[in-house]
């Protein structure tokens, strides 16, 4: 570990995005950027599995490409990357999807301030008494009446 | 013997035709769902007479287990494949609306299959990677089916689920990575086979801390279950069923797998019983507090999430009975509380007097509550005595507070569940709420199940000893799945 | 020779993480996650997963990146230059003329 | 404090990650079950790229699972944005650098993507990365005449039939020899394009059905409701 040789550089890159993308969710209260540092977050979580998969003297896994007989990487984690990654964008590109609803209903991306609202709307349906403290937005269930200069959003069908 | 994969398999195809069938005929598309459930459902109860000895595996492409990947059945794998196609056939959404949103539901519909399959896969898969992509499978369309409601607060509660779910995932695909970095195969008997060597130290305990709190966003573990109230209280009624009853056990499933085949005679569940007990403690006490009816019952789930947990801490077959049978207990429980919750979705005190009004409503929240406090004859009494025993047996301080902690966590619910079913008999001072057949039907045949496991407490009990049994078996797991154990000997010259 | 390449990379890839968290324009923040995810591709070619590397350019540096960039226009964050507050933005905002493709 | 608190626990699970990391033997990992499909998947798979052939048999039926992952989120998106009402007004078609820009590049993608799909057995590439190609293709389409948009029931049905395509050849596999997703038809020789069996048309289904499926995703975020903020 004291000879600083790439795979050890690398390997300090990849949680290096791991610890700042789990900073970001925490950290942040604008749900795009959270959205985003949970996407640095899977760029070092794979970076760190196929960093496992590496040796330092083979070629990549694809027959009669190189030398022959050479000793290649093992193609499992690359395996598994494609597939989280895969997975990975379509969670993001859900969650896009919903976020732009919540900004149409809401107007704000603020996650402890939809979480106030949150309650607050919840509160009235169920017919309990609002939590006290925190904005508690006037105006009562979003749905039937949005905030000004919005639209309630689109019922489709 | 490999048609077990049928059930997986038809599920998805249905899903993926419903769209297009849909266009062409609205009926066909709404019988589908209901129909392929009912074929996977019989083909399982068929398959269960095949696993009733011995367990076997169903492995895929005709590439020998470490190489492929490998479904294995015992009973206990049966058991939840089979409960994940009833349940959801029985929370099906029959929608009986005027003004009936063909594409609307032809999307539900596929993604009520879409969880089916993963729930089945998730319970028969022996391959980790396999399990980690029907977990992330069953996480998509529970989003889905969370934002079915389409209304503001159902939108925020399943995008704080998403943010948590996908936080889940990227930890539990870390210890995964760790647990493939010490051993180099992902086949869990072989991990099994490899662990003594390689994972019991402490680098592999860390990989199994990474896949608790990975899988435990689902199982509703303590430090990452502040989505449970959020989204119980905004998705439609079923839905919340499902998730609580259903979707929970399935991870708790995964990990009893990881805790028997790999990590028997460590310390994980020493960390998996603390977890357990405090998620009993917030649970509970998170439940006296709640107001209203839809919160109240998700941190009982909660709580009883903890119980199997802690269950699944004992070592042996009797901490995997003990689990088997709270789990198996709450999954129907739950699934009938929260069909009642379809109508009874306000705050406790517009409930009162209910008990007027809907009689049978009320009688079915009495039988489950009940049952879920543990009085004598009930089914929940021996799913909580088995589970203070274990507990008792143990004996170390760590279990004895944990045993602590349950009695109390008892003492709490009484209260609060009685609390509320006083309020259902008092004054009547708003319009009653009734429920329709749709919603009553499917509590009802519940209630029916839990009188029937009372009387017949003995036959069920000894079933599902011998199904704890062959799961807590971890030399049958591996040599069911390696019969000649050639892999072995292959592993040892490679180290 | 190597070990400055990966180094390269690395910081690289750190600053535009750290970017992503602390760029004000929403704009800029998704442009630093593809470079992120730009980096990280090349480490792959590096690492002898070709496969992964085509992957991680195609999905995480630009279809990732194009659905950010579309969801930024539909919420109307869609602007260049910097402006705080631009979460709490509820007035519609004029529409930009060129596409959103990042 | 929030802050620091979030310092605090990002700065840990760095820390928790570099001590695991050192403990792994870094660069050495065991490789049991990589080992042994680098040995044989040329004789029992005929594809020349191993990671294809662990895509698409050894590991087949994860990459099903991912296609439904795919296909759900798909769904979910689906559902929350809904479809383009008729009478909504779409956004103005591009300037003619954009229109003639994409006119250009649809065909080259096209073929880009379609020659990734087939060649994934051979070379780098498969299923997955053709298919973000296509759909690249028919999104810049989209961007450069957003008026003529993409039909929504074509996508449903191409991505209907692709999905039901993968599991065809599974279910062909296991009605015929017994196991689902086993690998059909002669391996052939390594290296040949017409080699691997069934691989090239799981690979083709896989493509067409990531295709679509990105393809409705992009378009439905792009121009659900035109108009809005």
């Amino acid at each position: 570990m004291i000879h600083l040789d790439y795979v050890t550089i690398l390997y300090v890159g990849a949680i290096g995005l791991l610890a700042i993308g789990a900073a970001g969710l925490v950290i942040c209260n604008n749900f795009f950027r959270i959205l985003l540092a949970l996407v640095v977050l899977e760029a070092g979580a794979n970076l760190l599995l196929v960093l496992m998969g590496y040796r330092g003297d083979a070629k990549a896994p694809i027959l009669g490409f190189g030398p022959d007989g050479a000793q290649m990487v093992d193609p499992i984690p690359q395996t598994l990357v494609l597939t989280a990654i895969v997975i990975g964008v379509a969670v993001q590109a859900l969650a896009v999807s919903i976020l732009v609803r919540v900004f149409r209903s809401y107007g704000t991306l603020d996650i402890r301030e939809l979480k106030a609202r949150f309650e607050h709307d919840i509160a009235v349906e169920m017919g309990i008494e609002p939590p006290r403290g925190g904005e508690a937005p006037a105006g009562g269930r979003i749905q039937s009446s949005g905030p000004p200069n919005f639209r309630p959003p689109e019922s489709h069908s | 013997m490999n048609g077990v994969v049928l059930p997986v398999v038809l599920p998805l195809l249905a899903a993926f035709l419903m769209q297009p069938l849909a266009h062409k005929s609205g009926v066909t598309a709404r019988l589908l769902g209901p129909l392929v459930l009912a074929i996977g459902l019989a083909m399982l109860v068929q398959t269960w007479h095949l696993a009733q000895t011995d367990p076997f595996t169903v492995t895929f492409g005709g590439f020998a287990p470490p190489l492929g990947i490998v479904f294995y059945v015992d009973r206990l794998a049966l058991i939840f494949a089979i409960a994940a196609q009833l349940f959801t056939l029985l929370l099906w959404g029959w929608s009986m609306d005027a003004q009936f949103d063909g594409e609307k539901k032809a999307r539900e519909d596929a993604l009520m299959l879409l969880l089916a399959a993963s729930a089945t896969g998730l319970a028969l898969s022996g391959d980790l990677f396999n399990v980690y992509v029907f977990y992330e499978l069953m996480a998509v369309s529970s989003f889905g089916l969370v934002v079915l409601k389409d209304t503001g607060p159902a939108q925020i509660a399943t995008l704080r689920y998403l943010l948590i779910s996908a936080f889940g995932s990227v930890i539990a695909l870390l210890g995964i990575a760790f647990l493939y970095a010490q051993t180099g195969t992902l086949n869990l008997a072989q991990l099994g086979e490899l662990a003594p060597k390689a994972l019991h130290g402490p680098a592999g305990l860390a990989a199994f801390a990474f896949m608790l709190i990975g899988f435990g966003v689902k199982a509703e573990l303590f430090p990452v279950n502040t989505w449970v109230p959020e989204v119980y209280a905004v998705a439609p009624a079923r839905i919340a069923g499902l998730l609580a009853g259903l979707i929970s056990k399935l991870a708790a499933l995964v990990v009893l797998r990881l805790l028997v085949v790999v990590y028997q005679d460590t310390p994980a569940p020493q960390l998996l019983l603390v977890l357990g007990t405090l998620t009993v403690l917030v649970g509970d006490f998170s439940a006296w507090r709640s107001k209203d009816f839809p919160r109240m019952i998700s941190y009982s789930s909660i709580a009883q999430l903890g119980l199997v947990f802690i269950g699944f801490s004992i070592p042996g077959p009797l901490g995997v009975l003990a689990g088997l049978s709270v789990a198996l207990h709450h999954l129907l429980i739950k699934s009938g509380m929260f069909m009642l919750a379809t109508r009874w979705s306000g705050s406790l005190d517009r409930l009162a007097g209910c008990a007027k009004s809907a009689p049978v409503a009320t009688g079915l929240y009495l039988l489950f509550a009940l049952s879920l406090v543990g009085v004598p004859p009930m089914p929940g009494f021996w799913a909580k005595l088995l589970i203070m025993t274990g507990l008792a047996q143990e004996g170390s301080v760590v279990y004895l507070v944990a045993l602590g902690v349950v009695l109390l966590g008892s003492i709490v619910k009484v209260h609060y569940l009685f609390r509320f079913a006083l309020k259902l008999y008092g004054r009547a001072d708003l319009p009653p709420v009734r429920h329709s057949l749709m919603e009553l039907g499917p509590a009802a045949l519940i209630g029916i199940a839990i009188i029937a496991a009372t009387i017949f407490t003995v036959p069920i009990g000894e079933r599902l000893r011998a199904v704890a049994e062959q799961a807590a078996d971890r030399d049958a797991y591996i040599s069911t799945v390696f019969p000649d154990h050639k892999t072995a000997a292959v592993s040892e010259d490679r180290r | 020779m190597l070990e400055w390449i990966a180094s390269l990379i690395v910081i690289t890839v750190l600053t535009s993480a750290v970017a992503v968290l602390t760029v004000q324009n929403m704009v800029g923040a998704v442009a630093a996650a593809s470079v992120v995810s730009l980096g990280v591709s090349v480490v792959f070619v590096l690492m002898h997963a070709p496969d992964v590397a085509m992957t991680e350019a195609a999905v995480g540096a630009g279809l990732s990146g194009v659905v950010m960039a579309l969801g930024l226009r539909k919420l109307g964050l869609w602007r260049l230059e910097d402006d705080k507050g631009s979460a709490h933005a509820l007035e519609p905002t004029p529409r930009p003329e060129t596409d959103a493709d990042a | 404090m929030r802050r620091f608190a979030a310092l605090l626990f990002a700065g840990g699970l760095g820390f928790v990650l570099l001590v695991i990391v050192t403990q792994l033997n870094l660069g050495q990992t065991p490789m049991i079950v990589g080992q042994e499909m680098l040995n044989v998947a040329g004789a029992q798979v005929g594809a020349a790229n191993i990671v294809t052939s662990v895509l698409l048999a050894y590991r087949g039926f994860d990459t099903l699972g991912e296609l439904s992952v795919l296909f759900a989120a798909a769904t979910v998106i689906g559902l929350v944005l809904g479809h383009r009402r008729s009478n909504a007004a779409v956004d103005p078609d591009g300037g003619f650098v954009l229109q003639a820009g994409a006119d250009l590049l649809f065909p080259l993608l096209l073929v880009v993507g379609c020659n990734i799909i087939l060649y994934g057995h051979l070379t780098p590439g498969g299923g997955f990365q053709g298919g973000v190609i296509l759909a690249a293709a028919f999104f810049v389409g989209v961007l450069g005449r957003p008026s003529t948009g993409l039909d929504h029931s074509v996508i449903e049905v191409i991505e209907g039939f692709a999905g039901s395509a993968f599991i065809a050849v599974g279910l062909w596999a296991l009605f015929a020899e017994g196991e689902f997703l086993m690998p059909m038809l002669d391996p052939g020789t390594v290296g040949d394009l017409i080699s691997a069996g069934t691989l090239p048309l799981l690979s083709l289904a896989l493509g067409l059905k990531v295709g679509s499926e990105l393809a409705g995703l992009m378009t439905s975020l792009a121009n659900t409701e035109a108009g809005d903020p």
